[in-house]
């Protein structure tokens, strides 16, 4: 188990630092730097300003050299500077922090909340009218574009109440919930239907295992069959699922930060991609890698914790 | 044979009636895209001031844009782009996958170690970045934003088939194809790679509806397929959004036709998963 | 004696997009406490549908018990409402299954899957239903049990999970015990001490034993009463020794002289243990639009002109000993 | 019918104006919160030529001069003093002498002088270097030659050539005194200033946040204890937050005109005004790259455009036609309508232009069997591709199949500069509705922004006879003759000059808006909130 872990960590570090050198490079790929954007944003171009903030900023060093300041850099813990707001990149990064993970770990709770439980419903009640309005209603989950589905939202709630549920830091009480609970929604909707999916194919599989007809022969109820040995191991997919899904649900973490003005990572990253800022680029990328690996790992884990199978090793 | 064909499609049909609907939706969108020309009734791209905003009915059946431009045309057109994009990236996304795949599965070693870890790093960097990353550096135009897109599909299907891969080199008759004295590519490719087709068809259909959905949300960021062409996401975003109080038909029809699209291609790849990949039957 | 459990005229169908599959038809027969009934015939033969028809289990829909009555100790199991099947499953007639990997949820203990059963039937607290998990193991024969009591099924191998499964089933002492292939899947020399598991604890607890099987070799060393089955029906039922000394049915026959270790093991007549093995001819046939003879008849080796017309009836064709055949 | 939406909304504003100023019950306190588009690039405002930085910050700063706050127009006539309590000119109108305010402090507590105002104005001018990333108004300043200070209170401008526009440049909102003590990357993260509010916060993509300046210079201001701009590059949401009351205030000439009408429909308290936001569409024609050296390709691609198709369909016909100069009544240099009708191109009928368009491309061979293809380059940005996806439509009409070249912004003004395009659709802004600063700045030999690197040493001539010019009406005069001028060259056609709309609630009050540029009047210290 220990053994696992540690060599788990060292794979994690391979792969952070591979993600480092794609991003390193791809980031120089794209073309135009900050100082092209800048001189963009004033709508002219004096080729010798232009030099001087590529001198200023150290862009006009070999790349090796430039990865290797930020590496250094960042194994000592600065981060270095934004290239457009001129702060230090920590500063920038961390309030934002709070703001995508209470979005994200809502709308991961409103999928599993939503997903588990009608997937449930919908494998029990299998060629039912339930079963098949059910998953008609994953298949649009999955079908409709996120940010479509937060306009419409955001319309109808100027429509017919005359709010609208827009970030606002200064919010309390009722309208904080509200404020958290629509957008998470409007995130989790996709993962909510995949897992749904998943949770009814899953538990069709295990509602044919032999154990389950074991468990009917001993007499145990219906519910008992169904929550207590079918949905044990039919979650065991579904955990793996969302491991794969934490890094899926960035994308829709961007649209909906856009559509209802979070001021999270998400929106923040594209921002800081548009004006070429690598430092802010560059760490956050590694930030949300880093956070999408921790989470494989802890995926990993706690399928290990619920299947003795694999705690035990066969 | 020809009664037999259809017996066949009979049997399918019963089996899979929300298959059925998926197909006839897709078949729609293809015929739609296909002969766009002799369908639309006017030219997608003709701007005209004294149509601009009109109403659905009459001439333009589902209004006009700012622009003046006949939605219902755009839409016909715009099918080509989606599905362009849709089929494109999935194609490339899924064929390269698999190559890599098959050859990481077959060959093994160090490739194949490199190969996985190389799946790892990228699946690790959040897929929409990567979409922005590379239409960023390609340009926005149809074939980059299929690249765009096509590129992070490759891990997952590499992966799939790769434990395909692993699992098919142990059956009996890949020993017994080794046991005639094949050569290890022929056995790849002749044994191995058709078996790895099922669950490849399968994985390709379910990512087709996810790619529309990528480049709509390319577009809604401003990146993806670029103007003048009738993309679905491109038409529903950006300036057509701001519009929706006085001409919600700019937001509704693209807006139902990529749902729709994405719905189909999911009823259809359901059916398909259930009808090949018997292992994830329902 | 009354016999605790009594089958008669059992007729389980499926419903399926190809027609209506008659998976058993008006199958009777009746066990005493203690007496072990062999059910025997090839895979698809509708043995396992039979044995599952008996506690209700068949899924439904597909299927569906159409008629007959399944008595344990008078009581008609089906036409108990679902709360009272549900009662009378694992305390009234039990079962066990053929694959004992599969047949154990592998993600609770060994020692939780016997309590729960007790928990549920006896209403035993958390503690005295754990300890009565343990002292089953121990029952079964299982070394250190209290420790294999906090174990998972992959853990053990397979001869102790089909131990932990029977100590599942015999719990709460049901009377009927119906036991689907419970040693196909082990080594033959796990079978044997499974099998005299069975036949010890089938004394002790004066349990009725519904054996479902395949094995004629199984069912020689351990069964009391033989029932053989063909596309559904029974086809032919007697004592175990007369069965074997004198197989009336051509499929019975068959069967016999594809396995010569059943002649030669018991020393049996009738069957040339020398003879050479020969398998019967053709498959099982599928259960949907069966002809209207003989189902046998197809593959048997006496057919005649009314064995693929008419359907024989079972009759006495020795004293205890039932079959259906024109032949015979 | 634009003009008309104009006018009530002008009409509307003044009877705002006047009962604002009628009744003395300006009440302080109150947080004035505003939409704002996108992330300014910097807070300095000597560094951005975007409203994104201006509207935000300009409250910050005092300029020297500015524009008489509440007049219809930013015009040389009414000009008022800021830092500057009264100006002078002599030296044959070739030095320009300012009194500065006693008793001013930065909002850091060091006193303002007259050192700040020479070190402000010899950074921009190029002259010392104020470690500023970027100087975009450079040109404003082509002809100061020398600035002196006469003691902490006198600030003298030495000029190469009479210029009386200079004021009009100093009296801009792009044109703040900054401190000489603070260096120019706080004046990009966090600006000091001696304005009434000072700046609080700047979170990257969140939001921007001043606070009342206690201690400003002007007694019993600003009403307000604050303004809070809140970053919503959705320009929808936007929207739907300021009706659902999120909002008092949207940034300035962001709202489409038909989303103004829009919006007054749904909600008919909220005040609007739609007006030019000082951005032109420029059709640009490399004249290096054959066939567009040929003059006549040239003149046919000119006459193929539609102005007011462009306008009608961008804005339902808001949109301003004109030259280089913005058209009345808004603007003060742009053509009278009977003076444009006369110029090619501008015409009411079209089709003639267009016919004669065609001609010109048949005898140089093409015809609706043989198309010129073309690439027409622009900006991957809605405002910019939506005007090229109209111009290619009218490019068809004249043998030109034109094809879309959509750029990322990094790559477009480099593709610019190194020529490297045949056509392409600008979208160009400009500070102040003078004719110095457009002039000067875009159609100058030589000058950064002249992206078509048009050169006319004759017109160069009248650029700088009217700079120096003081009788503003014969000056005009010859404004129109450079525009025409131009336009005939086919310089740069412009195609339509933009408007856009600003809205806020009734409570907004003492919100005064000039109606020839969008920049210069968001000092705010006469607003004030009615809650």
């Amino acid at each position: 188990m220990l053994s696992y872990i540690i060599r788990r960590l060292l794979l994690m570090v391979v792969t952070l630092f591979g993600v480092s050198i794609a991003i390193f490079l791809l980031l120089r790929i794209v073309p135009g730097n900050i100082a092209d954007i800048l001189f963009d944003s004033a709508g002219l171009i004096d080729p010798a300003e232009k030099k001087k903030i590529v001198a200023d900023l150290g862009l006009d060093l070999p790349l090796p050299m430039q990865y290797a300041q930020w590496i250094g850099g960042l194994l000592r813990g600065d981060l270095g500077f934004s290239y457009v707001s001129e702060k230090p990149v920590i500063d920038e990064i961390l309030p934002r922090i709070p703001i995508t993970a209470r979005l994200a770990g809502f709308a991961m709770l409103f999928s599993i909340t939503m997903g588990v439980p009608l997937g449930v419903i919908s494998a029990v009640r299998q060629n039912s009218g339930t079963d098949y309005g059910l998953r008609i209603l994953s298949l649009s989950g999955l079908s409709l574009p996120s940010f479509w589905l937060g306009l419409l939202i955001l319309m109808a709630f100027v429509h017919y109440s005359g709010t609208i549920p827009i970030y606002d830091r200064n919010a309390s009480g009722w309208n904080w919930w509200m404020l958290q609970l629509i957008p998470a929604a409007a995130v989790g909707f996709r993962s909510a239907a995949l897992i749904m999916r998943l949770t009814r194919s899953s538990m069709l599989e295990v509602l044919r295992q032999d154990y389950v007809r074991t468990a009917r022969s001993k007499g145990l109820s219906d519910g008992a069959v169904t929550y207590d040995h079918a949905l044990r191991n039919a979650v065991l997919p579904v955990i793996t699922v969302i491991g794969v899904e934490a890094a899926f649900l960035m994308g829709g973490l961007i649209v909906t930060e856009t559509v209802f003005n979070i001021p999270g990572v998400a929106r923040f990253l594209v921002e800081a991609i548009r004006w070429r800022d690598y430092p802010m680029v560059q760490n956050l990328v590694m930030f949300i890698a880093f956070v999408v690996v921790t989470v494989n790992l802890l995926v990993d884990l706690a399928y290990m914790l619920v299947d003795p199978r694999i705690r035990y090793g066969s | 044979m020809k009664t037999g064909f259809w017996n066949d499609v009979a049997y399918l049909a019963r089996r899979y009636p929300l298959g059925v609907a998926g197909a006839i939706i897709m078949t729609v969108f293809v015929l739609a895209a296909i002969f766009a020309g002799t369908v639309a009734p006017l030219d997608p791209f003709t701007t005209n001031p004294k149509a601009s905003l009109a109403k659905p009915g009459g001439t333009y059946l589902m209004g006009a844009d700012m622009m003046g431009r006949d939605v219902f045309s755009r839409m016909i057109h715009g099918a080509r782009i989606s599905l362009a994009v849709s089929i494109g990236a999935t194609f490339l996304g899924s064929g390269l996958g698999a190559a890599l795949g098959l050859a990481s599965g077959y060959i093994g070693g160090m490739f194949d170690l490199l190969v996985q870890r190389v799946a790892e790093i990228m699946q690790s960097l959040p897929l929409l970045v990567m979409a922005l990353v590379i239409t960023a550096s390609l340009g926005p135009s149809l074939p980059n934003t299929i690249i765009a897109i096509a590129i992070p599909l490759i891990p997952n299907v590499a992966r799939v088939i790769r434990s395909n891969v692993l699992s098919l080199r142990e059956m009996p008759f890949v020993e017994a194809a080794k046991a005639t004295g094949m050569s290890e590519f022929r056995i790849a490719v002749v044994h191995v790679l058709p078996n790895t087709l099922a669950p490849l068809i399968v994985l390709a259909t379910a990512q087709l509806g996810s790619t529309i959905l990528t480049e709509a949300s390319l577009s809604f960021l401003g990146l993806g397929v670029p103007e003048p062409w009738p993309s679905w996401g491109r038409m529903l975003s950006e300036s057509a959004a701001e519009y929706v109080r006085t001409a919600p038909w700019l937001v509704i029809f693209p807006g139902l036709a990529i749902s729709l699209i994405v719905f189909g291609t999911n009823l259809l790849g359901d059916a398909l998963r259930d009808a090949l990949d018997p292992r994830q039957r329902d | 004696m009354a016999p605790v459990l009594e089958v008669s005229n059992l007729s389980t169908v499926f419903h399926t997009r190809r027609g209506l599959v008659r998976a058993v038809q008006n199958v009777s027969f009746s066990v005493n406490a203690g007496e072990t009934l062999a059910i025997v015939g090839e895979s698809g033969c509708g043995k396992t549908i039979t044995a599952l028809s008996l506690l209700r289990l068949i899924p439904m829909p597909p299927g569906e018990i159409v008629s007959g009555s399944v008595k344990v100790d008078g009581t008609d199991l089906l036409k108990l409402s679902d709360a009272e099947m549900r009662r009378a499953r694992g305390k009234q007639i039990a079962m066990i299954f053929q694959e004992p990997m599969t047949a154990l949820n592998p993600l609770l203990t060994i020692g939780r899957q016997i309590a729960e059963m007790v928990t549920l039937h006896d209403g035993l607290g958390r503690k005295a239903a754990r300890d009565r998990a343990v002292e089953m193991l121990n029952h079964v024969k299982i070394p250190e049990p209290e420790r294999r009591a906090r174990e998972y099924p992959h853990q053990m191998s397979g001869g102790m999970r089909q131990r932990a499964m029977i100590a599942m089933a015999l719990a709460c002492k049901p009377k009927v015990l119906v036991a689907d292939e419970p040693t196909t899947a082990l080594d033959v020399t796990i079978q044997a001490q499974i099998l005299d598991l069975i036949g010890d604890l089938r004394r002790e607890f004066g349990t009725a034993v519904v054996l479902i099987t395949h094995d004629l070799g199984v069912v020689a060393e351990t069964a009391n009463r033989v029932v053989v089955m063909y596309a559904g029906r029974k086809v032919e039922e007697a004592p175990v020794g007369e069965v074997f000394a004198n197989p009336k049915h051509p499929y019975m026959t068959g069967l016999m002289s594809s396995i010569p270790r059943v002649a030669s093991a018991r020393g049996l007549t009738g069957v040339d243990a020398t003879a050479r093995l020969t398998e019967i001819p053709g498959i099982v046939p599928p259960l949907i639009n069966l002809p209207p003879g003989c189902a046998f008849s197809p593959r048997c080796t006496r057919s005649e002109a009314q064995c693929t017309t008419t359907l024989p009836e079972l009759e006495l064709k020795a004293p205890d000993h039932l079959a259906a055949c024109w032949r015979a | 019918m634009g003009r008309r939406a104009t006018s009530i909304a002008i009409a509307c504003l003044l009877a705002i104006s006047t009962a604002a100023t009628g009744a003395f019950a300006q009440k302080s306190g109150g947080l004035l919160r505003v939409t704002h588009r996108d992330n300014p690039p910097s807070a300095s405002i000597h560094e951005e030529a975007t409203i994104s930085t201006d509207m935000p910050f300009m409250a910050v700063f005092n300029n020297l001069v500015v524009f008489e706050y509440g007049a219809r127009q930013n015009r040389l006539e009414q000009i008022a003093p800021d830092l500057a309590t009264s100006w002078a000119l002599s030296n044959e109108d070739r030095t320009l002498t300012f009194q500065l305010r006693d008793g001013v402090k930065w909002h850091d507590g060091k006193p303002f002088t007259s050192a700040d105002v020479k070190c402000t104005w010899d950074t921009v001018t190029g002259k010392v270097d104020g470690k500023m990333r970027k100087n975009p108004h450079k040109t404003w300043w082509f002809n100061i030659k020398e600035i002196t200070v006469n003691g902490p209170r006198e600030v003298v401008f030495h000029l190469k050539e009479p210029q009386p526009s200079l004021l009009v440049m100093l009296a801009g909102g792009f044109s703040p005194v900054y401190p000489c003590h603070v260096t120019a990357a706080q004046m990009r993260t966090a600006p000091i200033g001696t304005g009434p509010f000072k700046f609080a916060e700047f979170k990257q993509n969140e939001s921007i946040k001043l606070v009342r300046n206690p201690d400003y210079w002007k007694p019993g201001r600003p009403y307000l204890d604050g303004i809070e701009y809140t970053i919503i590059p959705n320009r929808s949401t936007a929207i739907l937050a300021q009706q659902a009351g999120k909002f008092d205030l949207s940034l300035t000439g962001e709202i489409p005109p038909e989303l103004v009408k829009e919006i007054q429909a749904a909600v008919p308290e909220m005040q609007c005004l739609v007006q030019p936001s000082n951005t032109q569409g420029n059709l640009l024609v490399n004249r290096e790259r054959p066939p567009f050296d040929d003059a006549r390709v040239r003149r046919a691609m000119a006459l193929a455009i539609d102005r007011k198709a462009f306008s009608d369909i961008l804005s339902r016909g808001v949109y301003n036609i004109g030259g280089a100069m913005l058209a009345p009544p808004e603007g003060l240099w742009g053509w009278s309508p009977e003076y444009m009708a006369a110029i090619p191109g501008y015409g009411a009928d079209v089709e003639k232009s267009r016919e004669e368009g065609r001609k010109i491309m048949r005898e140089l061979g093409y015809g609706p069997d043989k198309m010129m293809p073309l690439k027409v380059s622009t900006r991957n940005v809605a405002s910019y591709r939506d005007a090229s996806v109209i111009l290619i439509d009218h490019l068809k009409t004249v043998f030109i199949q034109a094809e879309l070249e959509p750029l990322d912004s990094s790559v477009w003004y480099a593709r610019l500069l190194k020529k490297d395009y045949s056509v392409g659709m600008n979208v160009q802004g400009t500070g102040i509705d003078d004719p110095d600063v457009m002039f000067f700045e875009n159609y100058l030999c030589g000058s950064e922004r002249n992206y078509t690197s048009y050169c006319n040493p004759e017109l160069e001539k009248l650029f700088h006879q009217q700079s120096q010019m003081k009788d503003q009406d014969a000056r005009r005069k010859i404004v129109w003759e450079i525009d025409r001028r131009l336009q005939e060259d086919g310089a740069r056609p412009v195609v339509f000059q933009s408007q856009g709309g600003t809205c806020w609630w009734p409570q907004v009050k003492g919100l005064k808006l000039a109606v020839n540029s969008i920049y210069n009047h968001w000092r705010f210290e006469d607003v004030w909130l009615d809650r």
